[in-house]
């Protein structure tokens, strides 16, 4: 077991303490101004140094992040019901939805600021509408991927749609549901950032401008650092929320019953 | 025959599916009648409306023209009055098997305690007791689908519609599925309509056989099939028998070809 | 509301018995720096809250334009700068400069100082970092022809700080406050600098704290006590650098300065530009207001809302000296 | 089929206008300020009078988008392959490439620019790393994808790796690869303008940039509609593109034999 | 018997897997012999280690213990010496019937020309000319198994080993195939090697059937069939053929219980 970890993360690790060694050397060596790169040693003393003030920035990015995740989940849920349950709704909506996807947040801030202010509302909200599309989208396709058989298996039950949509369809969506959810909640974090562009007194985005301002860019990478580990603590979050919520999916998918892998016919 | 009363009668039935814009006649006036009690199975080509014509009875879409009358009643809906059996086991991969089993009685709302007390007890009845709290995905192929014949028949134990339940089950496993669906079967008393693509299977289980036609189907023939109860395997290999196995299969190949 | 104005003295009283606060939001045209501190200075020693006022100031961030949440009634004051405040007008979005924060323009054309530009005729076919402000191009060509050369040169627009730009040699010249400079040499950058108002371009105020007229016409009492009191601001700020850089650092939010000593150069640069010799900070020349729109007006760079060029503006209603008698 | 193309279109293209009305009716009675928000007929004039400059700027864009995706796509190839085919490699880079993608290219710019300058370099480059990961995970999947089975037959048959990935899996993971490159295809033009903010003289981003600096906020939206439909039109040519290439993949999943659906056994 | 000539001939072949950590033996002591032009079957409970076996002897992997002796010769490799064919049709979509059956000469880099001749020689005498330029998704399950049969004969006719060709065809269908296979097997004399779980199939088919115990296996009987060929569906309906088919049922029936 310990050697199979070994084995599967060790080339990666190893990997990134080699090109963190070649930065290093680099910004050393090669003379590079530490405007434009500090070398991996400073960001690490600046992270130490700064700490006080990147914790209060990034709890307030972090807030946001998980706010707006949470209300992007709801939203694309309810979303992907209706536009599931409404043909009409669904051939109106989706075309717009994807449309809507290419439209650069920078053009929505002015209006977001006037219709929602500066608090978190905004900020919420562009996590929000760069979040949701996956989720909803993922939502639809596993709605959608229920078997056809297991609706006729329904309907002969006489069961109702909504019977249909609790017994069979939600419960067959999660797995896809789950993996939208993940794809949002690693971009979750950058979309904050997005969002404090809209105006904001606090949050990773605003300490790097800040930063960028004073040409201090050893901070600009500091954020960047903290930035990336707040993705990965909301990815793995989501994995371990998986885990939880589909217990029936993950047992099936790695070895079946224990010790016995005699796979009998199924198909 | 006449006697007994009937679970299903259909009469003069067709059906007509739109496909590409054509109209592609699929049913064409099938007469067909299974008594109460009674294994009946349809045997016929591949496409040429097994499936469509149970789609019907279940009560998931309407005759063109003809009537399909259930338990003496042809007005009110069929939907929820047969269980409905399709040849993937479809169980539910989140619901432990016993959870599996009382989904109909789920759909019908009855109280949980109750509705999982009698999927127990059907489970232990039919050999299934030690796999209760088990997920689908650890049961193997023939269990899957034992279990999902199990749950059919909490759902409705009066008239079983079953679409080639074992088609996808390899030839020994099925055999097994013989005896014990025969098993399940008189037990329960329930009335079977029962469609196949194995000749075999329909002999050795029914007590009628109707063979149907290349797409439109029609009904070619009517067979009854006189072997004692319960059967045992050793009884397929009794002369009569194996000249109707040799006649239906003459006949399906004919229509194949078609 | 003028008498409420009280000495320090009475402060503690004024607290004791809590009277209503008036909300008075403003909006930041870049991050906190020297430009701002005497709005900081006034927060920090109380003096708005002892006054009445519950000041906000807004965040600031590169998409939100300080003059635009003024225009839209989102801020009641704001810092902005002449240029954009004729901008503005011709677009139909009239602000009205309160004050100008320092006496002069001190806004320069940067350059390394490595020998290679010794004058802006020097600067024809290099590089220009620039913020992507309609005014730009017309500005500094005006500086580079004045000094004789054609004022060609290519316009680059970079969206991020410029002088880090010039430093690392990406462009080879910007246009900054010469508050930027002092705080980039305190980083020990060595830069070259052309004082913009040396070659040609009129000496015009840069940066301006702005309202607008309705803000003007339905709050001009508490904008009066806001104005005296920020004078005091930046009155106290100009005779303690020291101590006014002391409460900047206080008053922004928590991380705006990585580097104090920059930031103290920057206030001292700041500081004696706040007021000329024997001048009331903030106060206004209706000469320099109409040499500015003159002299861009001229340049066919300021169009109106269906972008054509506008060809006259009325100078004196972009400003008012009212509020800083 | 005229009739099915209406109701399947149909209901966005009507909500899209009742839209475009509500937004129209808004800007006029609610008096907006038009540097706000200006109405879509405003933003339609603009797109006539500023259609010189804007078309030299998006001729600019559209090709630091097209060559952008189609290095990104060779990248993502290559790389695919190499990580198939050597293990330590994936395993090395596979956890990297992820970490990568919670970077936001902003912070990257200033570097960016020092390495590549001001040309369409940095730009191409931000749309490369904007659009390979996608096409990677894509490709991955789609080899990772061929069932064990055809495999083992390829081996049965002493087909080399090589042969392998020649006839089998390199052809089936087409179908998945142009999934991803369809993904791409739709975001590279916003890449593109990320890119721009690195520092550029002309592009659509740098139109934005300088409307917004300008107060000119009909150009910024009209900038927007344009990217809109430069998304949609790379979408629509990668779909063309997929169904020229894979002429198999399309006729299965319609209907299959013209007519006769008989649909016999096959499982 | 021992004059003819051998094609494979594998003796005392053990294997087993480590799955989990644990050593789990598949295979026993397996002996077993094909001769030329001989139709062999293996038939045996599921997971017992039939596909270990075909996996072994096509190549794919070295057996832990004795020797797998092909053609005579046990030294080199055996991969690329046998037509090796598994339960799916494992088509490429991509690649039309005729491509489909050339893969295995396109591996060996036969001219395209010669390899497509020989191809639509192949279809055409065995029923097959007419799809030749279809995609595999416009066929049905039965003409797939066909082409891939086809596939697998034109890439090495000596030596067949064939996996469960026909278990996920209906039980109409196979029969038919049985038909066929029968038919291409004599035109071209080769040597098969046939896992099924359908005992008649078996039957129907082979000159000899070895049954395997369940898993780790072992081989418990070998019986040969004394029908004489051509053979006819009819003939299974003989008094000693049923008994043969069930006594091995009743002898996997008790494997399978274990
Ligand atoms: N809802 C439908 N719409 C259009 N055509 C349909 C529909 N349902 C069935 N058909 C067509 O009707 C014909 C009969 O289908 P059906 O599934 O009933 O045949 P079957 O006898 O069950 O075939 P199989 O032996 O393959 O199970 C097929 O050609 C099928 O394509
Ligand atoms: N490569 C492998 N690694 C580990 N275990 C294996 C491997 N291949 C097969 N096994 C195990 O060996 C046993 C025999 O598998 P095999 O597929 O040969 O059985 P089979 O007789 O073909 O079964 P079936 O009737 O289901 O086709 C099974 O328990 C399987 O899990
Ligand atoms: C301290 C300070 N530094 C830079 C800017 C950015 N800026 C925007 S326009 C312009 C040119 C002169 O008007 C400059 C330098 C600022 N606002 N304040
Ligand atoms: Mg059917
Ligand atoms: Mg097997």
């Amino acid at each position: 077991m310990k050697r199979s970890w070994i084995s599967l993360y060790g080339p990666a690790m190893i990997l990134a303490l080699v090109l963190l060694l070649g930065w290093q050397m680099y910004t050393r060596i090669g003379n590079v101004n530490p405007l434009v790169l500090p070398a991996p040693t400073e960001i690490i003393t600046t992270l130490g140094k700064s700490w006080d003030t990147l914790f209060d920035h990034t709890v307030y990015t972090l807030m946001e992040t998980v706010l707006g995740l949470a209300l992007a989940t709801i939203c694309a849920l309810v979303l992907a019901l209706i536009m599931d349950l409404v043909g009409v709704v669904r051939r109106a909506l989706y075309p717009l939805l994807i449309l809507s996807q290419t439209i650069p947040i920078v053009a929505l801030a002015p209006l977001l600021r006037i219709w929602f202010g500066f608090d978190m509302g905004p900020k919420i909200l562009v996590v929000i509408l760069f979040c949701f599309f996956p989720i909803t989208v993922a939502c639809i396709d596993g709605l959608e991927g229920t078997p056809g058989d297991l609706i006729k298996l329904l309907r002969s039950m006489k069961a109702s749609r909504w019977q249909q949509l609790w017994f069979v369809r939600l419960p067959g969506a999660l797995p896809s549901f789950f993996s939208g959810l993940r794809i949002a909640a690693t971009y979750a974090p950058i979309a904050a950032i997005f969002g404090e562009i809209v105006g904001a007194e606090k949050g990773l985005g605003i300490f790097m401008q800040f930063s960028l301002n004073a040409r201090a860019t050893a901070q600009v990478f500091a954020s960047i650092v903290i930035l990336s580990l707040l993705s990965l603590f909301l990815f793995g979050f989501v994995i371990l929320l998986e885990r939880l919520a589909l217990p029936w999916y993950h047992s099936t998918t790695a070895s079946n019953r224990d010790g016995d892998n005699v796979s009998r016919k199924s198909k | 025959m006449e006697q007994r009363s009937i679970a299903v009668s259909i009469k003069k039935v067709s059906k007509r599916y739109l496909h590409q814009g054509r109209e592609v006649p699929v049913l064409q006036e099938i007469d067909l009648t299974v008594p109460q009690a009674a294994f009946v199975s349809l045997v016929g080509p591949s496409g040429c409306g097994k499936s469509s014509l149970l789609h019907l009875i279940a009560g998931l879409d309407e005759p063109d023209e003809g009537e399909i009358i259930l338990h003496g009643d042809s007005k009110s809906s069929r939907a929820g009055k047969c269980g409905y059996m399709l040849q993937q086991p479809l169980l539910l991969p989140w619901r432990t098997v016993e959870e599996n089993v009382i989904l109909g009685l789920d759909v019908r709302k009855t109280p949980r305690k109750e509705a999982l007390e009698k999927a127990r007890d059907l489970l232990k009845r039919f050999g299934l007791a030690d796999f209760a709290e088990n997920y689908p995905a650890t049961l193997s192929g023939g269990m899957k689908q034992r279990v999902a014949l199990l749950r059919t028949v909490l759902f409705q134990n009066e008239l079983l519609l079953l679409d080639e339940p074992f088609g996808a089950l390899d030839a020994l496993t099925r055999q097994t599925m013989h005896l014990w669906l025969q098993d399940l079967w008189e037990s329960i008393s329930a009335s079977v309509l029962l469609v196949t693509h194995d000749i075999r299977e329909a002999i050795f289980l029914s007590d009628t056989i109707y063979v149907m036609s290349h797409r439109p189907a029609r009904i070619l023939q009517r067979y009854d099939v006189d072997l004692p109860r319960p059967r045992k395997i050793e009884d397929l290999s009794q002369e009569h028998v194996i000249q109707l196995e040799q006649k239906i299969f003459a006949q399906l190949m004919e229509e194949e070809k078609v | 509301q003028q008498n409420r104005l009280n000495t320090a003295a009475e402060a503690p009283q004024a607290t004791a018995t809590p009277k209503p606060l008036n909300k008075l939001t403003l909006a930041l045209d870049f991050t906190p720096n020297p430009n701002h501190t005497g709005v900081y200075v006034a927060q920090q020693k109380g003096w708005y809250r002892e006054a009445g006022i519950d000041l906000h100031i807004l965040p600031f961030s590169q998409n939100s334009f300080p003059d635009t949440l003024v225009t839209q009634g989102q801020a009641d004051v704001a810092f902005s700068s002449t240029e954009t405040i004729v901008l503005d007008a011709a677009k139909n979005q009239p602000i009205v400069s309160l004050a100008a924060i320092l006496s002069h323009n001190t806004s320069v054309l940067v350059t390394r100082d490595d020998g290679s530009i010794k004058r802006p005729k020097d600067l024809d076919g290099k590089k220009f970092g620039s913020y992507g402000a309609p005014y730009e191009v017309p500005i500094v060509s005006t500086a580079i022809k004045h000094d004789g050369g054609k004022g060609n040169f290519k316009n680059i627009i970079l969206g991020t700080d410029a002088i880090q730009a010039v430093i690392t040699k990406q462009v080879d010249f910007a246009w900054v406050f010469g508050l930027d400079v002092e705080q980039a040499r305190a980083q020990g950058a060595k830069l070259k600098t052309f004082s913009v108002t040396e070659y040609g371009v009129p000496d015009y105020y840069a940066p301006n704290l702005v309202s607008s007229e309705k803000t003007i016409k339905e709050k001009h009492d508490l904008l009066q006590t806001f104005m005296e009191i920020t004078q005091r601001g930046y009155d106290y700020a100009s005779k303690n650098p020291e101590e006014a850089t002391k409460l900047l650092i206080a008053g922004a939010p928590q991380g705006t300065f990585s580097d104090e000593k920059q930031l103290e150069q920057g206030q001292r640069f700041a500081s004696s530009h706040y007021e000329d010799e024997g001048m009331k900070w903030g106060v206004q020349d209706a000469k320099i207001w109409k040499a500015y729109v003159d002299f861009i007006l001229k340049t066919n760079s300021v169009t109106d809302d269906k972008e054509k060029p506008v060809k006259a503006l009325d100078s004196t209603k972009l400003f008012t000296n009212e509020f800083v008698k």
